[in-house]
């Protein structure tokens, strides 16, 4: 049985839409969309309101988890890499975690059997 | 002491009141209909176009538009409005009349900010705002209501379905095409993509707020409470319009969808309203409910049209809604009209008249646009950075975070 | 130049505006009041009613209110309003009249709306409108304004807290009670739950509205703005009610809950304003304030009855705002009006009078809604599928999803 | 019969609708311009203090602002408005004076909340409202405009630069100071802190509300609707300084922040309003522009002064708008009045006049406010907890959630 | 001592109030509730908007994250698939972590203890 | 090469700025910030809306995601203790995992690396 993980991936709001419908066509259908705000070495933006100067730290993000089979790694973290990377600083991060178990409620199917269709 | 002056003042100055809150209408509108991170830039671009329209139109505006007739195109001028304009022969103070118009000019000038919204410089905004309000406005309703050319032929606008609608609508029309869509509008594959706006209950209010306004608009264009029979008669024909247009927009667009369109509905209203404004005071009751349902049908077609077929992306729907509905609304006069319209037995003559008018504002307007927008494109460029379109305009036009999902302070920096 | 009929004319007129504007307030009132996956159908329902209502009560229902009598039950009806309407003698155009009665017949209707919200059918709730505005209610003005039989008794409704508020109320209750509670209000268990609406801040807004466009449904109602020391008194009593009202929803929530309840506050206004209306130009200032209190009271006691008593569920409070407060206030007249009424020394006869005219309307509107909610359950079904409750109406009525937590583009399928 | 009489009170009538309709705009602004979970509150205090000032200002505020002067200082008082106030003069129903000026006196109430906003006990803020309409604005208001010695000196405070605005302000601003900041505003280190507010649409709807009511505030404080010149003018005045307010403030904010601030833009109308009113009956429309730009000025400068050097946390700007706009517009009539003003030839005479009133409001209302905050401070406190301020007033005063992030059911216990 | 895990559950909207109170009824209290947007095989539903159809692949979420010591894993496990299962596509997923700390701040308990009251 | 953990910081919505500000100010930089609503065991606060009581069970919290070396951790877990601690329920929790990897888009560091500026 191979290793089920989860890769998490930090993106900025504008392009997550296309990551979402790549990896839909790569057969990555599953995942879990979060609204965040988050800082990384990516500087905030300096800003006014009603005279008073300050920098924002945290920026909006997209978190976006899924839950896959390890062989999917590469894949998913390569297209991501394709679509999400400008090179500065805000382009985001990819977390990964080991998961112990997946149970599908719909049919109680457990770990890579949950995962398929 | 002379009732009657008095009796028509206060119509125009509360009628006058009630086009200036289609203001905060207009606002909701927009706002609701587009996305949150560009909600503060619309409301800039809503208060400053009604302030600097509200300041030029005083300082040269008026006197264009109402200055003695020079060759039937254009008036004679005035400086800060002053000057006697005893060739109007107003029953009222020139001064309840220089704001009527006023706020009269705000609304044409506003409807261009909708369907150039999150995406337009807010400095190229500004600079369009005046020159509408100044000249482009002006120079048109002289022609119509200035005692110009198109008046002289009997080209009927009542309260403006071309004057104000169709002139904010067709200078909207340029500037949403020569803009550009907002990104991920039109996939490259030739998609197009909705991009829905974040509150419809604004968008609603906007709308219940703007039919309210039109209460004053298209009744208060009588510049008199003493016409008891005719203010009674608008305030029957505009509001049966604007619910035909309601309802012929919603069964449309169930038909179409299968389910009835919130948004096209509420511009149904829209529609309806702009559509009844060129013969409010020579239609009939079903004359007007005729109208508000064609008005509904052109809602639903136009803005597919201009979305889907010509691609030109317009957030708000102004195009349709101000352009089109205010060309079929003035068109129809000629159709409707119980004296002389073409149903009614009156032969084509005033259809020609009507169409004559429809058309020569629309290319006027066009133009003129065209040109202003061109020179703006050239100097100092209409459209924001990609990046900044997809910050969002609040913050990067106004150094404004509105809409945070976190309740936040923000520290201050030195 | 006959300046009162100007006078007066203006003066319905711009009610007429204001009382239109009272539509805002009950689409804010009631999205306020709602949660947000409803908002877009919430906001369909109240401009489908104002317009759909426009329309047939010009078609048919204007006649029945106000042709000629038969019986005392009824008008004798007339297509289109067309007519002369003589027999009326009325000091204003027709076409003033007509859209004032519109207006008010409008919101007779769109009060149902907000008891059967967030469940209700869009196309059935299309069909409960067009019969409110049709027939149920011009039969119910007839009698009280018409020159029906319960105006021949003396039965004084001056602005409607029972032609338009209790009628609205009570037709609510027969639908809130036949279509059920939403899902999850009441638990197996007896226990009754709490469904916040999503924003304080619109359904406040929707109140400020509301009282502002009372400013014209109260005063307007005297169709004169000769009559000043009435229109003058009016402002002043519906003021003081409407103050009354919240001071004492205010008081009685802080004493039974121990905090000041924002909605109940908000829902004082509205049941001050309700009662106020049958009476506004009969009772004294301080009697107003009376009739305020006893509404503040009314509501706080007759949301809780309605809602853990009874199990009714009226998610914007509209059976105890409009139905209850309506019929106290009307029943009220009877105790504080200076001229006839109790505590003035009055006896009892119009105390009786009122107290029959509200229990016929009681009666007639149960009856005829019960008839019509029934006939409609039984065809195309009052209430959407659970799975679609829970959706939310937005997106299974319209197809629209306006509230998502993340900015989104919608991709073009074909 | 009298026309002049219809015309003049359904003049002050409509006037009255749309002041009371100001409210609407205060609670959008203030809500808008605050945090989402202090929304509730804020409403709640809105409605509380229209509804308590309503009352108590027809019980005694009315006799002690209107009734027979007392060397100057005081009216001779009036329980429940009763009388017959011959000695006014007036030329409308006396009832229509009193929902005139009741609406005024709700308004000076109302400035005090948003000052205030999001930390003050709610029974502490009912107390001073209460003050505040009975016995604070009814005696300046007597002074000015009821006869007292500043009118009897000349001072022209037309529709209330300072009765209602500074007087609001200047409350607002003991109030703020007293209380203290908002936790988290100013840091340890001296650091002044933003804390934005949640809708900025909110509170540029509310602004826009506002300038709608103005056209009810300034030219309905003629009393008169046969004053038709007169009225005319002052549409026009008070629509140019709102506008030179906007585009001031947003040119200045450009300059000074490098982009054009949204929230100090929309403060520039208001100021720009309250400015005006003092002399919008007697300065040019040239001097209305000259004193909505000074106001946008005061505006910027105004609220960074109390921001950043006094460090007086005013979240909505009430001080800067109410009391120095309202301050400066005062004194600024004694320059720009066509009539007397310096500008004019008029020397100093009106201008000393104007600003001995200016200050001696000033003095007055600090004075007695700084007793009335104390004294409310020191019994049952001005402040709730800290604990309770950074939970969210909505929560600690109302038991009220409104504002979620799931969208959830509240599952009743007993 | 027993390992710690996180179950972090996806369901519908409308049915995880009644989850949480059936889990409290169990003993289990502690847990952390976001919303969030999602797609399993579940297709996403289609709708238009003024004249253009689309479908949203996207459909709101809750997900509630519960800590706890393994020995619990099967009650709530089962607890949640008595009731969140109806059988089709959109009943939700349970995945399931390993946590190697946990510390409650008020009085510095860590691991299993600060998992208790 | 030092683990790489994930450091989840459930705070009070009070607090949170202060502690961005602060770890900011010991160099911990990187952080992904979430609303959520929570309960431990903190009881809920009792509330009425329109005359019925019912007892709020979550209560709004702010969740705090740093991914860092594991010998940032007490430092992390100190500073969080010291800021946030108040010793009544509700002060938070904090949760530690294991990650396995971390990519950074911009420039395909991996591991630590992708954690340096
Ligand atoms: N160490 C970290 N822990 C948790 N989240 C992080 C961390 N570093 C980055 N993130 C998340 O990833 C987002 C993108 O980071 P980014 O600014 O692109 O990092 P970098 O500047 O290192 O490329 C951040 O806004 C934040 O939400
Ligand atoms: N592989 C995955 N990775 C992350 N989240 C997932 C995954 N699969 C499902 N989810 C989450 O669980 C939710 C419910 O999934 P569901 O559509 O019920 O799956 P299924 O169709 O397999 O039963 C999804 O909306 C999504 O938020
Ligand atoms: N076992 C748990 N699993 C998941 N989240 C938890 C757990 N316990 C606590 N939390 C989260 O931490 C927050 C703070 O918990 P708190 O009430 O301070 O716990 P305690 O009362 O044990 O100190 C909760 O609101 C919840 O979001």
């Amino acid at each position: 049985m191979t290793k089920i993980i989860k890769i998490e991936i930090i993106a900025r709001p504008r392009n997550y839409e296309e990551l979402i419908e790549a990896l839909n066509d790569i057969g990555i259908t599953g995942m879990t969309v979060t609204q965040v705000m988050g800082r990384g070495n990516q500087k905030g933006s300096s800003h006014s309101y009603r005279g008073i100067h300050y920098i924002t730290k945290l920026l909006p993000k997209v978190k976006i988890e899924i839950v896959v089979g390890e062989e999917f790694k590469d894949l998913i973290v390569n297209k991501t890499k394709e679509l999400l990377k400008t090179g500065s600083p805000g382009d985001g991060k990819i977390f990964i975690y080991d998961i112990t178990n997946v149970i599908r409620i719909r049919d109680d199917q457990e770990d890579q059997d949950a995962l398929t269709k | 002491m002379d009732y009657a002056l008095a009796i028509d003042t206060i119509w125009v100055l509360l009628a006058s009141a009630l086009v200036f809150f289609m203001q905060a209408g207009f606002a909701m509108v927009e706002a609701g209909f587009t996305r949150a991170k560009n909600a503060g830039n619309i409301i800039m671009k809503n208060i400053i176009d009604l302030s600097i329209g509200s300041i030029m139109f005083w300082v040269i505006g008026f006197g264009i538009m109402f200055g003695l007739d020079i060759g039937g195109f254009i008036g004679e001028g005035s400086f800060l409005s002053i000057g006697s304009f005893e060739h109007l022969e107003l029953s009222i103070p020139k001064e309840a009349f220089l704001i009527f118009q006023t706020v009269f000019c705000a609304t044409a000038a506003t409807i261009v900010s909708g369907a150039m919204a999150e995406r337009t410089k807010f400095v190229a905004y500004i600079i369009c705002s005046m020159a509408i309000c100044a000249i482009i406005y002006p120079i048109v309703g002289h022609w119509i209501w200035g005692g110009g050319w198109l008046s002289e032929m009997g080209f009927h606008d009542f309260a403006g379905s071309t004057v104000v609608h169709s002139l904010g609508g067709w200078a909207a029309l340029v500037g949403a095409r020569m803009i550009g869509p907002r990104l991920g509008k039109y996939s490259k594959i030739g998609k197009t993509n909705a991009i829905p706006g974040h509150s419809v209950t604004l968008g609603a209010l906007g709308v219940f707020i703007l039919w309210f306004g039109w209460f004053g608009f298209n009744p208060g264009s009588t510049l008199s409470g003493m016409n008891v029979d005719s203010i009674s008669h608008i305030f029957v024909t505009t509001n049966l319009s604007a619910a035909a247009g309601v309802v012929s927009a919603m069964f449309i667009s169930f038909l179409r969808y299968k389910k009835p369109d919130v948004s096209m509905t509420l511009n149904g209203a829209l529609g309806g309203l702009v559509a009844i404004t060129a013969g409010t005071d020579i239609v009939s009751p079903v004359g007007a409910v005729a109208i508000g349902t064609i008005a509904g049908l052109t809602i639903i077609f136009g803005i597919e049209f201009f979305d889907k077929i010509l691609k030109i992306d317009d957030p708000v729907g102004a195009i349709t809604v101000h352009g089109l509905c205010g060309a079929v609304g003035t068109i129809a006069v000629g159709i409707f009209a119980v004296d002389k319209g073409l149903l009614y037995g009156g032969g084509f003559d005033l259809l020609v008249v009507q169409s004559i008018g429809t058309i020569m504002v629309f290319l006027w307007t066009i133009i003129v646009s065209t040109i202003l927008f061109k020179l703006i494109d050239l100097t100092i460029g209409l459209r924001v950075t990609a990046e900044d379109e997809e910050e969002g305009l609040d913050i990067v036009e106004h150094n404004f975070e509105g809409h945070d999902i976190l309740e936040r302070r923000q520290i201050e920096v030195n």
